[in-house]
């Protein structure tokens, strides 16, 4: 049984149909990666699984549970966390208090996640009271990711974790990414980056003007005459 | 309103109208004028014109206390067609009104609005109460005559025509007499007036005047009374309000109105209305409720009363309903009414050469009658 | 070479309370080229810009276009104690236009996170850039007696979208748009204020390798077409590297470096700060 | 459509109404209520169309119009009271000290006038405030208006806190229609000229629109200073309509609802705001009247019916409005003839290919 | 001592008022910080729970009362969020507003309605009520109480704020509503939990107050409601702190300005507004306002 299965997937922002019927797999502990134009509707799937949006139709099963248009609390404490487009972290809240609210539904201790984040990302750890908004675009982005982890997921999305950042720190996200996967979470990422994106994942989808057209492991796709026409640009 | 009382067809219905505020800044006086009006109405609601009795139907708007909302309002009862109209509590709503009566040739008899612009220049126009210049020459009097003040404090609320009209009208009388006056003005919404209060302890006033709505009139009794002041309150007739000794009871702060009636005068007249409309107020509790939940008679429910009375005499008189004749009938009509004789001078207003004054009784929240108070 | 200069940033420094995000940075410009203004995130790159546009007062410094000085300031008031970077006394003459100033000059710019009239149609958007050059009042325009004026911006601009390809999307609301088209029209909009200097704020950052070839021929083309000269930011090396002929890098709000694109790929400091291993960069 | 024929219809249209106006008050008594909620829609059809181009068009939230709408209404009262009348009217200030009147066009101008030039002295220090800090600053202009207005040192001028009165009113509810009609013209036709379009850029965008070479503090103040001259002119037809002036009248609660007029029509739309004023109107002072009134139905009475319900269920009615209809009744689009002019064509295109291949 | 004598009423009554308009003031800066709504129904609400008092005191002793009215204006307030503003969480802001609007005409027509507009006289509340003499001045015990018990509230709630797991929610909300339901936050709860805490202060707010003027109308609220906007703006709307200062500040100074040989009563309003808006031109989001940079 995959991780999440979307099965036809609709949506609608008023009259505009942003997704039109898309149905994907994401298998446990893979990386598994949507890309596509501008537009495609990548951004509003991801939105649409994290329960910010509410679907037309379709069906979203997250380890056999529906989850469709399920409250967000819910869904984050069923172990689905997004990271969002354009960072989002919280600018007037320390980089700890960023932490903390990425585990907010729970009520545990919070030290062993800590340390584990501080580990991931040391960066953070020297900043542990600086106000988020005060980051550099690079580590607001780590700040993101590592907002995402406190919840203790099991599957994180990511919403163009590389946007507007400079060409080292998109390599250090990708390290990163592969990292987290490495210690058992599953991920379901989003690129423009297409490039990196397709050489990290397992599995990678094409979506175009709300539909999926492609679908193949992510070394097919690279060397895919369309795809490489269409997004790589070679 | 498209209200139909039981099955009148409309030849055999006069109707007068009645406009007053229930809402806005002088909805509870207004009520209490309508209170009076609708007591009246309770006990005369027919006429007999040329032989054929006609049933007097009441048709009241709300006018908001609010010189825009005015106009419309009263266009209403044009458009009802009224045969005469009685109000307004407010003096303000009725100049703003004023000319909307005036160009329909309709007749208003104002019961309680005491401004002279209202009747001034205004043919239409006819009032049964007495005007600021009086009453505040009355009470300038009557804070030389009992209290030998001095000194006069005098707080109007800012932007009210009443209020700043009547303080002016006290002035200039108590200057007249020989004593001086500090003026104060407070803002509309102004909560707080111990600062006011100061003021006038530090200007050593022998009594403070204060004609301003029951709103303010509440405050300013109840800080004084926390202040322990010993000076006396004198205020004109929107102070005479159940209101008003609700605010005072268990207080002993000094507190005297003129007014135009009294609930206390033994005429026969007058205990009979008195009774009569405490009867009635009684035993309807929406009634009651209007009237603040008490049965104290206002003296602009006397007024109301006398008003609509003023208007049945003007219909019989004029011996029809149409307003052009009644308002031909009005300058000649007289009338005794619960609040004194009522006749008509040139300008149309009451001829008036008295006031009431109480005090207010603070330990049985009643109101004592004082004086009749004429003019030096 | 000189005589055809179009833009000098001179010592420019910027200073937010104590972060200096510009620092003493200078950059040249010349008509009729391409240069890119790269570096990491937080550098100070869009910043730059917003000195030059007239957004930000620069704390320190000044800066010339062809060759007149258009802004100007030195460390005053509050900064004056507080002031951290270099040359404070260089420059005593204040001149803070404001940001339609120094459109009216003739620089346009696009903005990071496009900043297009959403609510309104394409169509407006283009129109809206012509309004200050039009030769009318509010009383011609309102009465219509400015309707030869009102009919060349009209012409102009259907002129400009049908160049740009969009004129089959001219009465959409510009926030319609798919994400690339409204990077078009944001350009198109800058073209219509007839600028000479165009400043381009990461054009490409969203856009696919794919979408950013095409971009990369867009930019040469209204480049030729409108005989401009351009600034631009970007964090896409295969763009920067195919269309700009200089790069100047900024790192901690100093230039670190500066020289064609061969030059910088190589350059240790670059590499160090920026692009991390060089072959990466353009895989 | 054919631009000429479109104009040609909204001409038409023009003059069908004045004439439909002129023939109602042939026919109806003067006193109908219909008159006095034509009348009293008209003047707030202006005044919050003039609210519109600030808050719906340029984007800035003021809510100052009741103080602008004061001051047009006494300027307009101070120099249109007959000589004779201004003993009687200023008679604690001894006739007050203007003693000459103005043609009551000239004082309506000068309504406007005088409401604009204090528009733009406040507009140079407030328009640098932002959102809701603007609105506050605004409403205290507002406030602070009313007191000066109030003052007793400016009474010979104002009459301090008394009325003013006996100025020329008008009767018929043409005039309102008029002036009220050529003011909203005026400001369609700045909304669609290439100011209106900077206005809505910087709405939409101050920054973008600053890049675009817009100056912001004129347009601006551009915007702020025209909306106050109409605000004044409205405030100077609403003192027509009123026959009596006071300054207690021109309290924020005006402008509150004058705000909800604009935003019921929807925030941007100029035919949505006098669609919601006449609306606005006619509910609140007309149609809602018999619910202030004790009613029997034979014996029976009916509970609820007393005074003040009226105000009860007219908040009631607004409060779904407002929550149904967030964009208001008509968002922000403009009623259109060109969806009618379609169909029309549409039709009679194809009566004619019938035509033309029965022809065949 | 003279100086004392004369003036101190004057300052006790400002430090007062002051206290009062703190704590309707939260109200209002709590709910803009989360929803960026100036919520104009919150001065109607403080009216509203004047009017149960006066009601609920006529039928029952104070200590029933007294808590039960908190609990209906926190009742009302959470049911004015629910009703009015939820529904329109994602109109446009101008919507939100006029919906506050609707609900400020609302609670004030049904007011009317219900008491017939006339003024009702506030219960005494014993001690709180007594009279006290501070040197030559006499006042009432509450308005010694009003600044300390305010002072006691408001550092409480900056705690709660700060220091709590709420707090930092509420803090998260009102930077991002879709950023903090990604954290799993309930956004609904959290803006109810912050008109619940901002109708509580305003339900002490009008005890406090409604005290000290003893009458109640339909319209007591709005001037309250207005000053204490005012107070909020300017200090910094959305600042906790700041609202209180800016509180204090117009409190004491509309006062000060009835001070007769000022001779400026009739622009003590007037004066407050002329205050704020040269404040706001100093300092455009007010004393302690997050300067609202657009990051360009
Ligand atoms: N809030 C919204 N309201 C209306 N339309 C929207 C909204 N958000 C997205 N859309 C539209 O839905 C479509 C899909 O958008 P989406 O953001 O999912 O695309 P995307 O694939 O993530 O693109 P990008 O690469 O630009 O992030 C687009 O046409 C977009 O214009
Ligand atoms: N208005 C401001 N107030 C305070 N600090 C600012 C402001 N604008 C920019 N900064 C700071 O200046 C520094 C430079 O920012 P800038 O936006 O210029 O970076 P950039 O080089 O464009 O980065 P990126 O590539 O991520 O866009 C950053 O540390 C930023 O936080
Ligand atoms: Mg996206
Ligand atoms: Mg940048």
């Amino acid at each position: 049984m995959p991780l999440l299965k979307i099965s036809d997937l609709k949506v609608n922002y008023g009259a505009i149909e942003a997704v039109k019927g898309i149905s994907f797999e994401v298998p446990e502990k893979s990386i598994v990666t949507l890309i596509g134009a501008n537009g495609a509707g990548k951004s509003t799937t991801l939105r649409t699984i994290a329960g910010l949006v509410k679907p037309v139709s379709g069906t979203i099963e997250f380890k056999g549970e529906d989850i469709t248009a399920k409250d967000p609390a819910l869904i984050v404490s069923r172990g689905i966390t997004l990271v969002p487009e354009g960072r989002k972290i919280f600018p007037d809240l320390t980089v700890l208090e960023n932490l903390k609210i990425g585990a907010y539904l729970r009520k545990d201790n919070l030290d062993d996640d800590l340390n584990w984040i501080y580990d991931l990302f040391p960066r953070l750890k020297e900043r542990t009271w600086q106000m988020g908004g005060t980051l550099s675009g690079g580590e607001q982005q780590m700040l993101a990711v590592a907002r995402a982890l406190m919840s203790r997921p099991k599957l994180m999305m990511m919403d163009e974790p590389s946007l507007g950042l400079a060409p080292m720190i998109v390599r250090d996200i990708f390290d990163i990414i592969r990292e987290i996967n490495r210690q058992g979470i599953t991920i379901l990422l989003i690129e423009q980056n297409a490039n990196m994106a397709l050489q990290t994942a397992d599995i990678g989808y094409v979506l175009e003007t709300g539909r999926i057209t492609l679908t193949g492991s992510g070394k097919d796709l690279l060397t895919n005459e369309a795809v490489k026409a269409a997004y790589l640009g070679t | 309103g498209k209200e139909k009382t039981g099955g009148d067809t409309a030849g055999d219905v006069i109707k007068i109208g009645v406009f007053e505020p229930s809402s806005g800044d002088n909805g509870a006086g207004g009520k209490q004028e309508i209170l009076g009006i609708e007591y009246a109405h309770s006990k005369v609601n027919t006429i007999d014109i040329g032989g054929k009795t006609y049933k007097i139907e009441l048709k009241i708007v709300d006018n908001e206390s609010s010189n825009d909302k005015a106009p419309t309002a009263a266009a209403t009862l044009v458009g009802e067609k009224c045969s005469v109209v009685v109000g307004s509590y407010g003096s303000g709503v009725s100049i703003a009104a004023s000319s909307v009566f005036g160009n329909a040739g309709i007749p208003v008899i104002g019961a309680s609005c005491t401004n002279p612009q209202v009747t001034e220049g205004n043919s239409h126009y006819f009032r049964i109460c007495y005007l600021d210049p009086f009453q505040g020459t009355v009470l300038a009097n009557f804070a030389v005559d009992n209290f030998n003040a001095k000194t006069a404090y005098i707080l109007t609320k800012l932007g009210d025509d009443y209020s700043v009209g009547l303080g002016n009208y006290f002035k200039e009388a108590f200057v007249g007499l020989g004593g001086t006056v500090v003026e104060e003005s407070f803002q509309e919404g102004n909560s707080d007036f111990t600062a006011f209060i100061t003021s006038a302890i530090n200007s050593g006033a022998d009594v403070i005047f204060a004609p301003t709505s029951t709103e303010a009139a509440s405050l300013i009794i109840g800080q004084a009374t926390a202040m322990n002041i010993d000076i006396p309150l004198l205020a004109g007739d929107t102070w005479d309000s159940s209101v008003i000794l609700d605010a005072a009871s268990g207080s002993n702060q000094e507190i005297y109105v003129s007014t135009f009636f009294d609930e206390g005068d033994d005429s026969a007249a007058g205990s009979e209305f008195v009774q009569g409309f405490k009867a009635w107020l009684n035993a309807n509790p929406d009634k009651l409720a209007n009237n603040g939940g008490n049965d104290i008679v206002a003296a602009v429910s006397a007024l109301g009363y006398d008003a609509y009375m003023v208007a049945i005499e003007a219909i019989k008189k004029a011996g029809s309903s149409n307003p052009a004749d009644i308002m031909g009938a009005l300058p000649t009509t007289t009338y005794t009414g619960v609040t004194g004789d009522i006749a008509f001078d040139d300008i149309g207003d009451a001829i008036r050469n008295v006031a009431y004054i109480k005090s207010a009784n603070t330990a049985d929240a009643s109101w004592n009658f004082v004086a009749i108070q004429s003019i030096k | 070479m000189s005589s055809n200069i179009m833009l000098q940033v001179e010592n420019v420094t910027m200073q937010f309370g104590g972060v200096i995000a510009v620092d003493n940075l200078s950059i040249d410009v010349y008509e009729d080229e391409i240069v890119a203004l790269i570096g990491p995130n937080g550098a100070g790159k869009t910043t730059t810009f917003n000195c030059i546009t007239g957004v930000y007062e620069p704390t320190n410094g000044c800066i010339k276009y062809r060759g007149e000085v258009i802004v100007s300031n030195y460390p005053q008031g509050k900064m004056k104690k507080q002031y951290l970077g270099k040359n404070n006394g260089l420059y005593s003459k204040v001149i803070n236009p404001t940001p339609d100033q120094i459109t009216i000059l003739g620089i346009a710019r696009t903005f990071q996170n496009i900043r297009l009239f959403k609510n309104l149609s394409v169509f407006e958007n283009v129109l809206i850039a012509k309004h200050l050059r039009a030769k009318q009042n509010v009383f011609t325009a309102t009465f219509r007696l400015n309707y030869r004026e009102e009919r060349r911006m009209r012409e102009e601009c259907m002129a400009l979208l049908e160049e740009q390809s969009l004129l089959n999307l001219k009465d959409a609301p510009a926030g319609s748009l798919p994400y690339g088209l409204q990077r078009r029209l944001e350009i198109s909009r800058a073209l219509a204020t007839d600028p000479k200097l165009l400043l381009l704020d990461e054009p490409a950052a969203g856009m696919n390798p794919q979408e950013t070839q095409e971009l990369a021929e867009f930019i040469r083309q209204i480049k030729e077409k409108y005989k401009l000269t351009i600034l631009l930011i970007e964090h896409h090396m295969d763009l920067v590297m195919q269309i700009s002929e200089r790069i100047y890098v900024q790192d901690f709000g100093k230039l670190i470096a500066t020289g064609t694109p061969e030059e910088i790929q190589k350059n240790q400091r670059v590499i160090d700060a920026y692009l991390g291993v060089a072959e990466d960069a353009f895989a | 459509m054919d631009k000429k024929i479109k104009i040609i219809i909204y001409a038409a249209l023009l003059v069908a109404l004045f004439a439909l106006l002129f023939i109602l008050e042939q026919i109806l008594p003067s006193y109908s209520m219909l008159f006095t909620v034509l009348k009293k829609g008209a003047i707030y059809a202006l005044v919050a169309v003039s609210m519109n181009l600030l808050n719906g068009f340029t984007g800035l939230f003021s809510l100052g119009q009741a103080g602008f709408m004061l001051i047009g209404a006494y300027t307009y009262g101070i120099f249109t009271i007959p000589t004779e009348a201004r003993s009687a009217v200023y008679q604690y200030f001894d006739g007050g000290i203007i003693n000459f009147t103005v043609p009551v066009v000239v004082a309506l101008v000068m309504a406007g006038v005088a409401a604009a030039i204090f528009a733009y002295i406040i507009g140079l220090p407030v328009l640098r405030l932002k959102s809701d800090y603007l609105a506050i600053a605004t409403l205290g202009f507002a406030e602070i208006i009313r007191a000066v207005f109030q003052w007793k040192t400016l009474g010979p001028v104002t009459n301090g806190s008394n009325l003013l009165r006996l100025y020329p009113t008008f009767k018929s509810v043409l005039f309102p229609f008029a002036v009220s009609g050529i003011c909203i013209a005026i400001i369609v036709l700045l909304i669609n000229s290439s100011y209106g379009r900077a206005f809505k850029a910087i709405r939409d965008d101050e920054i973008a629109a600053e890049a675009m070479g817009i100056n912001l503090a004129k347009h601006k103040r551009l915007a702020f200073t025209i909306s106050s001259f109409f605000a004044g002119v409205g405030g100077a037809l609403l003192a027509m309509y009123q026959t009596t002036i006071q300054a207690s009248a021109f309290k924020s609660a005006m402008t509150y609802e004058i705000l909800l007029i604009v935003v019921i029509g929807g925030l941007g739309s100029v035919t949505g705001s006098c669609i919601s004023s006449f609306l606005f109107i006619a509910a609140s002072e007309w149609w809602l009247r018999f619910l202030d009134e004790t009613t029997y139905i034979g014996s029976f009475k009916v509970p609820l019916l007393n005074p003040g319900f009226r105000k009860v269920v007219f908040s009631i009615i607004i409060m779904i409005v407002v929550l149904f209809y967030r964009r208001g009744i008509m968002g922000n689009k403009e009623f259109s003839l060109d969806p009618i002019a379609k169909q029309f064509k549409k039709r009679f295109r194809r009566r004619k290919e019938v035509v033309g291949s029965n022809e065949q | 001592m003279e100086f004392i004598n004369t003036y101190l009423p004057y300052i006790l009554a400002g430090i007062s008022v002051g206290g009062q308009y703190a704590l309707i003031a939260i109200g209002y800066t709590m709910v803009y910080g989360i929803l960026r709504l100036i919520n104009f129904a919150h001065g109607d609400i403080f009216m509203a729970a004047g009017f149960m008092m006066v009601y609920l005191s006529a039928s029952m002793p104070l200590y029933i009362s007294i808590p039960l009215v908190i609990i209906l204006t926190v009742i009302l307030g959470f049911l004015v969020e629910r009703i009015a503003y939820r529904p329109l969480r994602t109109a446009p802001r101008m919507s939100i507003m006029i919906s506050a609007i609707g609900v400020s005409y609302l609670l004030q027509n049904c007011a009317w309605y219900l008491t017939s507009g006339l003024p009702k006289q506030y219960p005494k509340i014993p001690w709180i009520s007594a009279s006290v003499s501070i040197g030559a001045s006499t006042t009432t015990v509450v308005t010694l109480i009003t600044p300390i018990l305010t002072i006691v509230l408001i550092v409480a709630l900056v705690l709660l704020i700060k220091h709590t797991k709420i707090g930092m929610a509420m803090r998260a909300v009102s930077r991002d509503f879709e950023t903090s339901q990604c954290m799993g936050i309930k956004i609904n709860s959290v803006i109810g939990i912050t008109f619940i805490i901002g109708s509580f202060l305003a339900a002490i707010g009008s005890l406090l107050y409604f005290t000290n003027y003893s009458t109640v109308t339909p319209i007591s609220g709005a001037m309250p409601g207005l000053k204490a906007f005012v107070a909020a703006v300017f200090g910094g709307i959305g600042s906790v702190p700041g609202a209180v200062v800016g509180a204090f500040l117009i409190g004491i100074c509309e006062n000060i300005l009835k001070i007769k040989e000022l001779d400026m009563t009739t622009f003590s309003d007037a004066f407050t507004f002329a205050l704020l808006i040269i404040i706001l031109i100093a300092k455009p989001t007010g004393l302690f306002g997050e300067k609202i940079t657009d990051k360009v």
